[in-house]
């Protein structure tokens, strides 16, 4: 088990190199050198503009130099902590974008956790009462859920939302917590919000979980193993569970490493349509206003996210499959 | 090399390796033996019996012979009209006009068909790809291969779904008919069909290597269905061959205790109740990592300490008659 | 065959899958006496419905199959017989045979597991369902089952999964797995038919000696007319869903009566029977159980068929002693009796 | 049941005659496999719902009733006209529109339509209307539907600008349905040549395109996009602009392609129909061509069905988003962009009329895709 722990992080290295290279292209492809523009507008604006702080930031990140240096200094500055500087926000990248990120994984997590609850329970219904009214209702609703983008769903939502009940479902924190510092009652008002970003995001993946699910129960009811085991005289319900949807459940889980980067990318759209204080919204306006540092960082970071999460979906299904640490 | 001029397939000291890699650098940590220094020698007209328990590398030997892979070592000569090719060391171009020479008999009638091409197509397409014949020709020539296999050659355009197992099976014989080969290898052709499926098959076989006159190597795992169809027997285990020799001895008078073992293992119906005088124990050795000495010296009820230490080769004990054991000329072993 | 109590009746059993593409009867009309301490051979080629009658005993037929009429008369249990067909088939008295009066053994020993547990774990299930056995007691009980099934070490492959095992070891888990309770009725479906012949030597031998040591019945099924030979005191031949011969199979294999039988026996090269000639061979192919025969199934195969052959299904009949046949033209000559 | 009955027995019991059966026995793979497709109704139905909204998306100037970017000033923001059967004091079997006119509500100081029932406009198959020219090729001002000069048909409603939706709905299918085509046609090439490579030839190439799916399919897709599509020049044209989108959209999707292709190669050059076709002598490329590509080519289908849904779905959001496709290119995502907010949404909610469309395609190409699913290996059992 260690040695393959060891083996995955090993792997990770080149994706990381990757990620991170294509992270700084973000920042390398708006045309021009971005300082220089950044100049030129704040100049056309006759707004002062610190020079000493410009020439400082082209020293450190070594914009005359090829591309290459660039590169290199970049991550060297990284690993040590140091994002780059945010025009946008005139404050250091790693000062802005912590609590962001961390809500995005909030939501992100909660959402995935919900949608196995949802989807297991439900596939496994599906399957053992396969063509019962029942399960016609959940692929029906399955293959709608799948149709509906996240953005649209929250779109409607939020239209619903206003056009029916006047009230709006946008936003994370209550007006009273939105700048307020942590606390109890601010993490109790998050719950209380979080609700329907969980749902928005989730609900796509949950439709195609639990076709997933009950396609692989379905497989499995049919094995030998699941006869033998009613020849022992189990119980229905206790062979169930106990052998073919523990196999079925593999799948879902090898199927975390895709989802969890869903997760992360649906997150930020979502973010964006229902206005939440995560890094969607704030990636985008980056991305608009061409504040690179920010955005190559917030990229890079999501990317890594999704990195680890795919490590720690492995390690989990290695450590409920026997089979793959003796591969 | 001297060889008697009725020779069609010489192999010599065969080996293929098939290497085990593993961890990060996927380093070679191993090899499997699957063919271990393998010669054997069959005639023109003749069946080759080759038997063995799964996984001993009787398939590795025919897909060799054919070059469907490449062998790690060994040489493999084929004798035509005087003329002798080098099977082992032919390069993909060269191998193409040798390809017409021997053909294979798949075990499974289900995999071995293109699902998607009717039969004419199939059995038509070695003619094509060799241009053997042109168009016109190949219609006729398609529905005389399906004539001789006993198919209704009106059948030419369905599709494999529309056959039994049996009758796939019969396709996929039209099909390695259709160069005119000399050697036919049949690697397990009646072990995926019912049993009152395989003695037609069998009966097929047997018709069509007399009317054209074929060699056959015959890999199977069934010593009935060997014991009917072959003139000698090859018996293998874990890589390597144990004994060789003629049909009646080998099944009379084995010499090796592997033989005698398998023959005392195969059920019969004998209409009486027959108490196993003894079965063989334990496993068939892995091949990533054998025993010393003797691969069969774990299982062996004779095996004395020599069998532990020293390693075993092929020799003849008497005319036609090779066997690999220390013991082969101290044990009076039973045969049927 | 009446000098041993009887252990289970099958009674004119039918079987049916319903598919979208029609109905096939998979089992048609057996009926069949399994008695105490006594080994019945089921032989039939692929689709013949052996398998099918197997789970039917059990009632696990999976779905859309359904036991469409017939009696299980079970008398296995101390009181009075119970007919198995009539439970339900989830219910707690189907489940408290299941298992531990009549065990399973199916075809493929891989597949029979599941891969997620170790041996020890899997075997276990029947012990806490049937027994009231704690679980270190249970442990000991299982290392000594899977000693008596012959396997090495018992301690150490207790704890190893499926996958660790050989094929052998892997069948004698299985055979340890359905004898745990100490079953009265042990049904072997094709045990051996996965396995490499010397392998398939040895399994045949634990069964000989699980036969004698636990005085247990054991149904039998294969395609290997041989293997049956070996382990059978009756068999029967099924054919298309129906049992076309059935006796003492000392007598059946010597002697058949039913032309499919006879043309099956003909058909296998025998080891030591050699001769170069032709084998004889049955004509045409194995029945597609969607097709529906009129008359006798076997007929368009048969090369002794009457015209009465192809417009009526023949039944079992008695003829001499403990030999019957569903055949016209064989209960013809001998004026066999209903 | 047994393998061996497989196909024989999915066809056999609706056979009543010989020629029937020999039927089945001759069918082409392609004739099974739309045999098959057939009992999927739902896939058929949303079959020829696509092919419906297709044909409409490539006659999008002759079907829409106005010019998509024409402005009709007096309208902003009307809503939808509906369609009446009784004018005029009676039933007429030619149904038409009503004259709609606006009174600002003296408390919303927002625009009130009401219908003037006795100007009605009979709708007239094949009107004349705006002038344009169809595919570039000739001019015409023929329309599919249309009222009388005078008249207006917003069956959508207008936008904020009195833009027809109708019009702009059928302007951004043929660019909303194209990008996914050809989005799919791009990761398809990239897919098949990576794949197949990566298949065919394994070693060191197919280690890296592995690392490389691998790591492709560790990314969250949309901050990606976003990321690239933000780093397209503002003064590019919206042909190059379209064009950009659809290769970055295609970047990401050729791994599901890639992946699917890669597998099939590698379990199928093993199967004993490609080993006894090279043994037979056959060349590399026939194989490929002859067995290999056949085999796997439905399940290729399978996954290009189902990835373009996701091609349209990223190319609506990046639009929303304002990353993706701009004005004045018409599209489904930049019409919902052009709807600044739920509040105009939720007075005007014919505005939203464009998700309709959006889950209507999205939802009929996963029922076509699940009905190839099941059709795309017709020798299964």
């Amino acid at each position: 088990m260690i040695s393959y722990i060891i083996r995955r992080i090993f792997y990770m290295i080149p994706t990381l190199i990757i990620i991170s290279m294509i992270s700084f292209a973000v920042i390398q492809l708006p045309p021009g050198d971005y300082l220089t523009t950044k100049i030129a507008q704040l100049q056309a604006q006759d707004e002062l503009v610190n020079i000493d702080l410009i020439e400082a930031l082209r020293a450190e990140y070594g914009l005359d130099k090829p591309v290459y240096v660039q590169y290199g200094k970049w991550i060297w500055n990284i690993l040590h902590g140091n994002f780059g500087y945010s025009w946008e926000w005139q404050k250091p990248v790693e000062e802005v974008i912590g609590e962001r990120i961390l809500l995005t994984a909030i939501i992100s997590f909660t959402a995935t956790f919900m949608i196995y609850l949802v989807a297991i329970p439900v596939g496994i219904f599906s399957a053992t009462n396969k063509y019962s009214v029942g399960d016609y209702l959940v692929t029906i609703i399955a293959f709608v859920g799948l149709a509906l983008p996240n953005f649209l769903l929250a779109l409607l939502l939020l239209f619903i939302g206003y056009a029916v009940f006047d009230v709006s479902l946008a936003g994370l924190f209550s007006s009273e917590f939105a700048n307020a510092p942590w606390s109890a009652a601010k993490v109790g008002d998050l719950l209380k919000h979080l609700w329907i970003p969980v749902i928005v995001v989730g609900t796509t993946s949950t439709a195609g979980r639990i076709r997933v699910m009950r396609g692989n129960l379905l497989d499995e009811l049919n094995k030998p193993y699941v006869m033998a085991a009613r020849a022992k005289g189990l119980s229905e319900i206790k062979l169930l569970f106990k052998y073919p949807v523990r196999v079925a459940l593999n799948p879902l889980i090898s199927g975390l490493s895709v989802l969890l980067p869903q997760m992360i990318s649906g997150a930020t759209i979502t973010a964006v349509v229902l206005g939440l204080p995560t890094t969607g919204p704030m990636l985008l306006g980056a991305l608009r206003s061409q504040d690179v540092y920010l955005a190559g960082a917030f990229i890079l970071l999501l990317c890594t996210l999704t990195v680890i999460s795919t490590l720690l979906s492995d390690i989990l299904l290695a450590w409920s499959d026997p089979r793959i640490q003796y591969e | 090399m001297n060889e008697p001029n009725d020779t069609l397939l010489s192999v010599e000291r065969l080996k293929k390796h098939f290497p085990i890699k593993k961890g990060l650098m996927r380093r070679i940590t191993g090899y499997v033996r699957a063919v271990d220094d393998v010669s054997f020698r069959i005639r023109k007209g003749e069946t080759l019996g080759l038997v063995g328990e799964s996984g001993c590398g009787k398939s590795t030997i025919g897909k060799l012979v054919l070059r469907a892979m490449k062998p790690t070592a060994g040489r493999i000569m084929f004798h035509l009209d005087g003329r002798e090719v080098p099977v082992h060391e032919l390069s993909d171009a060269e191998l193409r006009p040798f390809r017409k020479h021997a053909q294979l008999i798949f075990q499974d009638p289900y995999a071995s068909l293109n699902p998607r091409m009717t039969v004419r197509e199939i059995i038509g397409e070695p003619i094509l790809v060799n241009r053997d014949h042109d168009s016109e020709d190949m219609d006729q020539r398609v529905a005389e291969l399906m004539e001789l296999v006993g198919l209704d050659s009106r059948y030419l355009k369905r599709y494999p779904h529309a056959f039994s197992g049996g009758q796939r099976q019969r396709i996929g014989v039209a099909r390695a008919l259709a160069l005119n080969p000399d050697l036919i290898i049949a690697d397990e052709p009646v072990s995926a069909l019912d049993v009152s499926i395989q003695a037609q098959i069998l009966n097929l076989l047997h018709d069509i290597q007399q009317d054209l006159n074929l060699t056959y190597l015959f890999i199977s795992h069934d010593l009935s269905v060997v014991e009917y169809i072959s003139d000698r027997v090859a018996v293998m285990y874990v890589g390597k061959l144990v004994e060789v020799a003629d049909n009646e001895d080998i099944f009379r008078r084995p010499k090796h205790p592997y033989t005698e073992a398998l023959l005392v293992a195969v059920p019969r119906i004998s209409g009486e109740r027959k108490a196993h005088a003894y079965t063989l124990s334990g496993n068939v050795a892995d091949p990533a990592n054998p025993p010393s000495g003797c691969y069969f010296h774990p299982r062996c009820r004779y095996a004395k300490d020599v069998c532990q230490t020293k390693s075993v080769s092929l020799e003849e004990i008497s005319p036609g008659h090779q066997v690999a054991c220390h013991l082969a000329s101290e044990l009076e072993l039973k045969g049927l | 065959m009446s000098a041993k109590p009887l252990l289970l009746e099958i009674k004119n059993l039918d079987v049916n899958f319903y598919l979208d593409e029609g109905t096939v009867e998979a089992v048609q009309d057996v009926s069949l006496d399994i008695y105490q301490d006594y080994a019945l051979g089921i032989v039939g080629e692929s689709g013949c419905g052996k398998s099918v009658l197997s789970q039917a005993i059990m009632r696990i037929v999976p779905r859309p199959g359904e036991i469409t009429g017939g009696e299980l008369v079970y008398h296995g249990h101390n009181s009075h017989p119970v007919d198995i067909a009539k439970l339900d088939g989830t219910g707690k008295a189907i489940r408290a045979i299941r298992g531990n009066e009549i065990a399973l053994i199916l075809q493929e020993p891989m597949a029979a597991l599941s891969p997620l547990y170790t041996v020890g774990n899997q075997i276990r299930d029947a012990l806490f369902q049937h027994t009231s056995m704690s679980r270190n007691e249970a442990r000991d009980y299982i290392i000594e089952l899977l000693d008596q099934v012959g396997i090495p070490q018992p301690e150490t492959r207790i704890d190893q999964y499926p996958f660790e095992l050989s094929g052998g070891l892997r069948q004698r888990v299985v055979i340890a797995m359905a004898i745990a309770c100490k079953p009265k009725l042990l049904i072997a479906d094709e045990p051996t038919t996965a396995l490499d012949v010397t392998i398939q030597a040895q399994i045949l031998k634990l069964f000989q000696e699980l036969k004698d040591s636990l005085e247990i019945s054991i149904i039998f099924i294969s395609h290997d007319l041989a293997v049956i030979s070996e382990i059978a005191d009756e068999v029967a031949v099924m054919y298309n869903g129906r049992v076309v011969e059935k006796g003492p199979a000392s007598k059946v294999f010597a002697e058949p009566l039913h032309p499919y039988t006879v043309g099956l026996l003909k058909s296998v090269p025998k080891l030591g029977v050699k001769s170069r000639e032709r084998l004889t061979v049955i004509e045409g192919s194995v029945p597609d159980p969607f097709m529906k025969y009129k008359g006798c199934a076997f007929h368009p195969r048969c090369s002794i068929r009457e015209e009465v052959c192809t417009v009526q299904c023949p039944t079992l009949k008695t003829l001499e002693q403990e030999r019957e046949v569903a055949c016209f033209p064989i209960q013809g000559n001998t004026g066999g009796t209903e | 049941m047994n393998r061996r009955f497989g196909i024989l027995a999915r066809w056999k019991t609706k056979r009543e005659s010989l020629e029937e059966s020999e039927r089945y026995y001759v069918a082409t793979p392609r004739q099974l496999m739309w045999w098959k497709f057939r009992k999927h109704k739902l896939a058929v139905v949303s079959l020829y719902i696509l092919g419906f909204m297709y044909l409409i998306a490539i006659f999008a100037e002759f079907v829409s009733p106005y010019n998509p970017n024409e402005r009709h000033i007096r309208q902003l923001y009307a809503p939808r006209q509906k369609i009446h059967w009784i004018y005029n004091g009676r039933f007429h079997l030619r149904p038409a529109v009503f004259t709609q006119k606006f009174e600002i509500d003296p408390e919303t100081l927002r625009e009130k339509y009401y219908e003037v029932p006795e100007e009605a406009y009979p709708i007239r198959l094949f009107a004349r209307g705006d002038r344009y020219r169809m595919w570039g090729l000739f001019e015409t001002d023929l329309h599919l539907f249309g009222v009388e000069p005078g008249g207006t048909v917003f069956l959508f409603g207008t936008d904020r600008m009195g833009r027809d939706m109708l019009s702009r709905i059928i302007a951004g299918a043929r660019i909303s349905l194209s990008i996914g085509f050809v989005g799919i046609a791009l990761s398809f090439i990239l897919g098949l040549i990576l794949g197949g490579i990566s298949g065919y030839f394994g070693g060191v190439a197919d280690l890296i395109i592995q690392r490389l799916i691998e790591v492709m399919r560790a990314f969250p897709a949309i901050p990606l996009w976003m990321g690239l599509s933000a780093a397209l020049p503002m003064t590019w044209s919206p042909l190059k602009v379209y064009f950009a989108i659809t290769v970055i959209l295609s970047l990401l999707g050729w791994v599901g392609v890639a992946r699917a292709i890669r597998g099939k190669f590698l379990a199928l050059r093993e199967e004993d129909f490609a080993v006894a076709a090279y043994l037979a002598g056959a060349s590399k490329w026939r194989i490929i061509y002859k067995h290999l590509l056949p085999s796997f080519m439905s399940h290729i289908i399978v996954v290009l069905t189902l990835a373009i849904p996701h091609m349209i779905i990223a190319e609506t959001a990046l639009s929303y988003l304002g990353l993706g496709l701009r004005p004045p290119i018409t599209s489904w995502g930049v019409l919902l962009k052009e709807t600044q907010n739920i509040q105009d949404m939720a007075h005007h909610p014919w505005l939203l009329l464009p998700v309709l469309f959006i889950i209507l395609v999205i939802l009929a190409f996963n029922f076509v895709g699940d009905g190839l699913r099941d059709a795309a290996d017709p020798y299964a059992t």
